[in-house]
């Protein structure tokens, strides 16, 4: 395997890396102004990677993928369709940026800042890592790459208190729970004498020595806190609350993709031949995640609060597709994933356009009161967004619940998908919440026209995917999550 | 240099303890080490605090609080701020300085890792390079 | 083809009526329905009378396949013969006339069209019941009209008094349609078809048969005909079932005159000459019906002696002749009952039309102690009234010798029964000839009160505060008895039904008797669509000339008695009143019948009903399943808001919390 | 002789009283800081040690990523710590809770 074959399978992260110096540069000299030229620089060169990545999901002739570097890094169908979904949450959040910086409330520090697209491809360089990732260090410097980015970006809005306060917690707790991370690591290459994870899993095989259960403990515990699973949640409100509600959106969207996909690919690939090990945990962080995602919402006056504990219990059910254990479960972990981010975008976006008369960012819940009647376009789309989330059938949301569920009952985990359901029943409350507000509250007359294209333009499309339409696609999206599902279980 | 840790033999540690990895009573000392771990630390903690309460009064005055500064009253707090452009300072220098520690195993393998590993660390260098550049362009090293 | 406009052109108009309701408006509404219902009329009467004729046999139009599964499989389709065709003229032409009258009856009341598109719906109903050729299609008419009447009688939704009867007439008619509904099934199970001419050309071999039922050995036509027949005394209001029928009077007056008098009432009547054949296999059945239809022939005759309100007077009227004419259904004259149905149909709309003209006069005051002399005043109204009462009284003489018989509707009608009874020879028969001259005097007694109290005599309208109302006066501040009150005579759209239902009144009887009764005319009109007995109507003729005039005697007697009380002097009926107090008051208040009804199903139905809902549902499923989740919930998103205290080392506590978890599960596994 | 679990021990205290170091302080985010090293430190004594046992030099090139990667994290640590001084004027823990709930 030569290094020039591994620079070729790592193609999107070398055009992601080139760029993001290169726009560092361009946006240390060209200062605040050279903020629209970087995002427009930056949009590209994520495209691009997008399409290098589609390229390797779709060409038939990386079938079966291939290892990088000492088999540090496998390119493989799961890599590639994860990562294109974190590029896309990348693009989205760089496009909807420029509006929300160039007039934050008050005008302090009212300017977009190149920074921001740059440290956005850093981020997405990392997941990228962290989604192809078969070796505990590669895991960690692309989770690393990413999470630094993200404390940066969390505390973007330097004179912004909340903005601050929620940088200095994700900061805090995410070296907390990155220590964890390592510290299993370390357990794990003690206990194993590998980092690689195929290597694990064979040393698994010969079972299951203490240290090496307490390292996959810790590891799962640090991967529980990146895609804030209970009961390492704890972290998601506030910081979702405290952010500018584009990184919001971008840490709703990408870095749960990327940790997902991680986990899902440790699970299989690293401790796959020791299921039992870890089932019940997931099975509890799962069930945790369903009901303290509902039960928290439900006190929420803050939208972004809400959309925060709204994805904590999404996280849940698609937790449940990993507790399943088997192709289907992933396979439909997948699916569910690629419909969350559609509809966590859309309902970010449609904040991100809910402004008062001053221009400043309307988050208040009942301040979206008589939405209907000042703006049914945008509460027409909020509703489909909450009842896709809730998993009200007929939306698409319901089809991702669907397969977990239907996953979940074929790994005869029946109590599981009981309960799953059960809760997401009770989950449908909060979300009807938004839609009485909107729609049967009488007016509060706070939020104003929005004249930006590119926010309708996205809400649309998101709409219009976890709308029924999106039933058309199934066919699609199964297939291509099958083959990526089954690129994870080429070792068992 | 850098061996991919698929084909590491895995009971490596087996080689030097010569007992089996999978007994897990033979590793039950770790949970229990755990354990106490957890003690002493938290009496490293607790353990001074409640000592210095318990021995001795405790009943502090303004003249016994003030710090003895070789018989002068002292000048200002003991805690004062520092500018903040040290804290700036410190931070470039703990990376760029931890950076640098990656220069010692490469030269010492270079040999063995050739050219690949003197055109991977240029890259490195280059990316540093591009850091450095930027942190000079933005002003973060003059002083003023 | 015309059977098919005749019944579906009432749907049409319904349906453009009902939906266009408000936008549609008054007039347009109106027009559309009445012409519709006019244009029926006019096409059902050549039908009607081809069959008089003799030159029409029986057909069948199919309309749509309806139902394939399994064995159960049958056509919407229209089957006309003699008897079809005899109700078709019954009711359009009623229904046509009430339509009209409603122009004027109805004239101040906000939202006409909803009225007319019920009638004409129930119109409809009423001509898919009559029209059927299988139990199904009949079931399905059965319960249109009854949806029908559930409107009509709420159709003042506001007045609770209306809702209450409403749901009161729908509740009886429940009980009556699931003895129907069994009756149905048991004969489908019996005959494995729900075709009627199939069911009825198989009935006489199963006479005799029987099944099991409990363990018990029944008598198989005995239990589908008893069954069936449960069906049709909800409908006719057969006493057991009847206490619906009075209460219905709530609903505007032209709805009784249709559906309360005329036509729906009469469908039990119907179903069972339609399905004679079959109670003719079962001795008991008939047996039965005979007792109940006698029953209820006296104890509604009695009941109507002593009612005020004139809408009830007439209500138990139809009642008691609707007795008539099951308990000649049940002596086997199948021909006298529908004849009766026929003459009934023209008088009993008469005078509920007569009722609802004083009523309109009255302005709305419905108690006959209010009325009086109003002779002069109303003489249109005053004459139609007065045929109507002629004909249901049954005035008139039977023919000696060379002189035929001359009467009005009523006389040959109910004569026909009363004979018939007599003359099947039967016991019960005997008996219900005895009671049929009961009723009889009874029914001329009330009539004539009824006529007396509202026409002659002096005006008593001051006492009713609906006058008062009117006339803003007081029988204390009133000069005199009148209040100053000028009853108006009814317009020309009410008037003219009045007319012509009058002529139905006093020539129907004497036109149509032949063919009707008449033992060789009625063999061949009816030409088989009933069990028509020759023997019996031959041995009508044969009856002595005492048991011919009895009933006209008793007729005589009635009247005299009422002249006597009514007509001269004072208080007379209230002293008679207070000498029979017990028996008074039992009259009055109709037997009891509603207070047992409420002890006996009412009351326990409510406790059942209560201890559901509070105990059942409230406090058992509502409280551990809806309400306990919520208030689960509610507390649960209390404490995880106050676990989110929003300090670092809280949160990274709870991540340690749960590692130290995981790790000490893992290892106690 | 000194065997690899002395080292597990003495790692294994250093990460818990970083831990606890974390949330045991009321006082200082520095100290925070200060902690989550500790905590690095931890892992970097396992790894060294293991790589010794192992004879595998994996451990150590992952000892450097970490303390390379340590070092970002405090800077950037440091950094977010500046500004939220400059906007609140105080960087005790207690004060840091304006979102909760």
């Amino acid at each position: 395997m030569s290094v020039g074959n591994s620079l070729y399978l790592v193609a999107p992260e070398i055009i992601l890396s080139a760029s993001g110096l290169l726009l560092l540069l361009i946006g240390a000299w060209g200062g605040f102004k050279s903020a629209r030229l970087v995002s427009i620089l930056a949009v590209t060169a994520l495209f691009a990677s997008s399409a290098v990545a589609l390229e390797f999901l779709l060409n038939p002739a990386f079938a079966e993928g291939g290892d990088a570097f000492f088999g540090q890094y496998r390119l493989d169908k799961f890599g590639s369709l994860t990562k294109l979904l974190i590029y896309i949450s990348a693009i989205v959040s760089i496009i909807i940026a420029p509006r929300f910086f160039d007039n934050v409330a008050g005008g302090r520090s009212a300017v977009m800042r190149p920074e921001y697209p740059v440290l956005i491809v850093f981020a997405a360089i990392g997941m990228g890592m962290m989604v192809s990732a078969v070796d505990l260090m590669t895991l960690y410097i692309g989770l690393e790459l990413n999470s630094l980015a993200a404390y940066v970006l969390a505390s973007f809005l330097r004179n912004d208190e909340r903005s601050a306060e929620a940088g200095l917690k994700y900061f805090v707790l995410g070296g907390l729970a990155s220590g964890i991370l390592l510290f299993g690591m370390s357990l794990l290459y003690g206990f194993t004498g590998t980092t690689n994870f195929n290597a694990i899993n064979q040393a698994f095989e010969s079972g299951l020595s203490t240290g090496a259960l307490f390292g996959l403990i810790f590891v799962l515990a640090g991967m529980a806190f990146k895609i804030s699973a209970v009961p390492f949640h704890m972290w998601t409100p506030d910081v979702y609350e405290g952010a500018p509600t584009p990184v919001t959106t971008f840490f709703a969207t990408a870095p749960k993709v990327a940790a997902l996909a991680l986990t899902m690919r440790l699970a299989i690939e690293a401790f796959g031949s020791q299921i039992a090990a870890w089932q019940q945990i997931i099975i509890f962080i799962a069930l945790a995640s369903i009901v303290v995602g509902a039960a928290g919402a439900i006190g929420q006056t803050n939208i972004k609060r809400l959309l925060a504990y709204s994805s904590i219990n999404n996280v849940g059910f698609i937790l449940i597709g990993l507790a399943a254990a088997n192709q289907a479960g992933a396979s439909a972990m997948l699916v569910y994933l690629m419909i969350y981010v559609a509809m966590t975008l859309g309902s970010f976006v449609a904040v991100l356009d809910l402004r008062d008369a001053d221009g400043n960012q309307v988050e208040e819940i009942s301040s979206l009161a008589g939405l209907s009647k000042s703006r049914p376009g945008l509460a027409a789309a909020i509703a489909i967004f909450m009842f896709s989330l809730a998993g009200i059938p007929p939306l698409f949301g319901f089809w991702g619940k669907f397969l977990v569920f239907e996953a979940a009952v074929q790994a005869d985990l029946i109590l599981l998908a009981a309960l799953g359901i059960a809760a997401s029943v009770i989950g449908a409350f909060y979300y009807l919440k938004v839609i009485k507000v909107m729609y049967f509250d009488e007016s509060a007359d706070v939020v104003v026209k929005s004249d930006s294209k590119s926010h309708a333009v996205i809400i649309a499309l998101c709409a219009l995917f976890v709308s029924p339409l999106g039933y058309l696609l199934i066919p699609v999206l199964g297939n291509i999550a099958d083959q990526a599902a089954a690129a994870l279980f080429w070792a068992l | 240099m850098l061996r991919s840790g698929a084909d590491l033999p895995v009971d490596s540690l087996q080689g030097q303890e010569g007992n089996d990895l999978t007994d897990l009573s033979q590793y039950l000392p770790i949970l229990l080490f755990l354990g106490i771990a957890l003690i002493l630390s938290a009496a490293f903690v607790f353990l001074p605090m409640g000592v210095s309460r318990l021995t001795g009064t405790h009943n502090p005055t303004v003249n016994k609080l003030t710090e003895y500064e070789c018989g002068f009253p002292a000048f200002e707090d003991s805690r004062s701020q520092f500018d903040v452009r040290f804290y700036l300072v410190a931070i470039l220098f703990i990376i760029f300085d931890l950076e640098a520690a990656f220069l010692f195993p490469w030269a010492v393998s270079l040999n063995e890792i050739g050219w690949t590993g003197w055109v991977t660390m240029m890259i490195f260098l280059f990316e540093l390079i591009v850091g450095f550049a930027y942190a000079w362009k933005l002003g973060a090293l003059d002083w003023e | 083809m015309a059977i098919k406009l005749i019944v579906f052109l009432p749907l049409l108009a319904a349906i453009i009526a009902g939906l266009g309701n408000r936008a549609l408006g008054n007039i347009p509404a109106k027009v559309i329905t009445t012409g519709a219902l006019f244009v029926s009329c006019a096409l059902s009467w050549p039908i009607f009378l081809s069959f008089l004729g003799g030159d029409t046999q029986a057909f069948v139009v199919p309309v749509l396949d309806w139902v394939r599964s399994g064995d159960l499989n049958f056509n919407w389709a229209l089957s006309v013969d003699t008897l079809t065709a005899v109700m078709l003229v019954v009711v359009t032409t009623v229904s046509a006339l009430v339509h009209l009258y409603s122009w004027g009856y109805m004239d101040e009341d906000p939202d006409q069209p909803r009225f007319f598109a019920y009638l004409s719906l129930f119109t409809f109903a009423m001509l898919m019941l009559v029209t059927a050729d299988n139990l199904v299609q009949m079931f399905f008419g059965w319960e249109g009209v009854g949806l029908a009447s559930y409107l009509l009688i709420g159709f003042w939704f506001k007045k609770p008094s209306a809702n209450a009867a409403a749901i009161k007439a729908f509740v009886v008619n429940r009980v009556g349609d699931l003895g129907f509904m069994l009756g149905i099934f048991g004969t489908f199970l019996v005959f494995g078809t729900v075709s009627i001419p199939e069911i009825l050309a198989a009935a006489p071999a199963m006479a005799g048969s029987t099944i099991g039922f409990l363990g018990m050995r029944f008598d198989t036509m005995t239990i589908l005909c008893l069954l069936l027949f449960i069906g049709a005394m909800g409908k006719s209001a057969q006493l057991g079932l009847h206490t619906w029928l009075p209460d219905a009077m709530e609903g505007p007056t032209p709805v009784s005159a249709l559906i309360h008098a005329a036509t729906m009432v009469t469908a039990g009547v119907f179903m069972v000459c339609r399905l004679s054949p079959m109670f003719e296999t079962s001795e008991t059945a008939l047996a039965v019906v005979t007792f109940v239809g006698a029953a209820t022939a006296l104890f509604a005759a009695t009941v109507g002696l002593v009612q005020t309100d004139i809408k009830r007077v007439i209500a138990y009227s139809t009642c008691s002749q609707l007795g008539y004419m099951f308990f000649a259904t049940g002596v086997g004259a199948y021909g006298a009952a529908m004849f009766h149905l026929f003459t009934h149909a023209f008088f009993k709309a008469l005078l509920f039309l007569g009722a609802g003209s004083v009523i309109h006069a009255m302005h709305h005051e419905q108690d006959m102690r209010y009325y009086g002399g109003l002779k002069k005043e109303i003489p249109l109204t005053f004459w139609a009234m007065l045929a109507g009462t002629l004909a249901i009284t049954g005035v008139g003489i039977i023919h000696i010798g060379a002189i035929p018989a001359l009467g009005f509707a009523g006389f040959f009608s109910k004569d026909a029964i009363i004979e018939a009874a007599y003359a099947s020879g039967t016991e019960m028969g005997s008996i219900a000839f005895f009671v049929g001259v009961t009723a009889a005097l009874l029914t001329s007694f009330y009539s004539w009160r009824l006529m007396f109290l509202t026409f002659w005599g002096k005006p008593r309208w001051i006492e009713s505060e609906h006058i008062q109302h009117s006339v803003h006066k007081t029988p204390e501040t009133a000069e005199d008895s009148t209040g100053g009150y000028h009853p108006h005579e009814s317009p020309l759209t009410m008037l003219i039904p009045l007319g012509v239902l009058a002529m139905g009144a006093i020539f129907a009887g004497f036109v149509f008797h032949h063919a009707f009764i008449d033992a060789e005319q009625g063999a061949a009109f009816w030409n088989g669509s009933i069990a028509f007995d020759e023997h019996l109507m031959h041995a009508i003729h044969e009856v002595p000339y005492w048991v011919k005039l009895s009933s006209t005697f008793a007729m005589l007697i009635g009247l005299g008695t009422a002249f006597y009380m009514y007509m001269r002097g004072e208080g007379r009926p209230q002293a008679l009143a207070n000498q029979f107090r017990g028996l008074y008051q039992f009259f009055f208040n109709k037997w009891y019948f509603d207070e047992l009804y409420d002890l006996i199903f009412v009351k326990p139905a409510f406790w059942f009903g209560r201890l559901f809902w509070k105990r059942g549902d409230q406090q058992t499923i509502d409280r551990f399943g809806p309400d306990g989740a919520a208030t689960l919930v509610s507390y649960g998103s209390k404490v995880a808001g106050r676990l989110q205290t929003g300090y670092l080392y809280s949160y990274a506590l709870v991540m340690l919390l749960g590692l130290v978890a995981a790790i000490t599960w893992v290892m106690v596994r | 002789m000194i065997g690899i679990e002395h080292y597990i021990v003495v790692s294994s205290i250093l990460f818990v009283m970083g831990v606890l170091g974390i949330f045991l302080n009321r006082k200082n985010v520095i100290i925070i800081l200060m902690a989550i090293e500790l905590i690095l430190l931890a892992v970097n004594i396992n790894l060294v040690a293991f790589s010794a046992f192992l004879g595998d030099m994996v451990g150590q090139v992952f000892a450097m990523f970490v303390l390379t990667v340590a070092a970002g994290e405090a800077a950037i640590g440091l950094a977010i710590l500046v500004i939220y001084f400059r906007g609140r004027g105080t960087i005790a823990v207690d004060d840091i809770n304006r979102m909760k709930g």
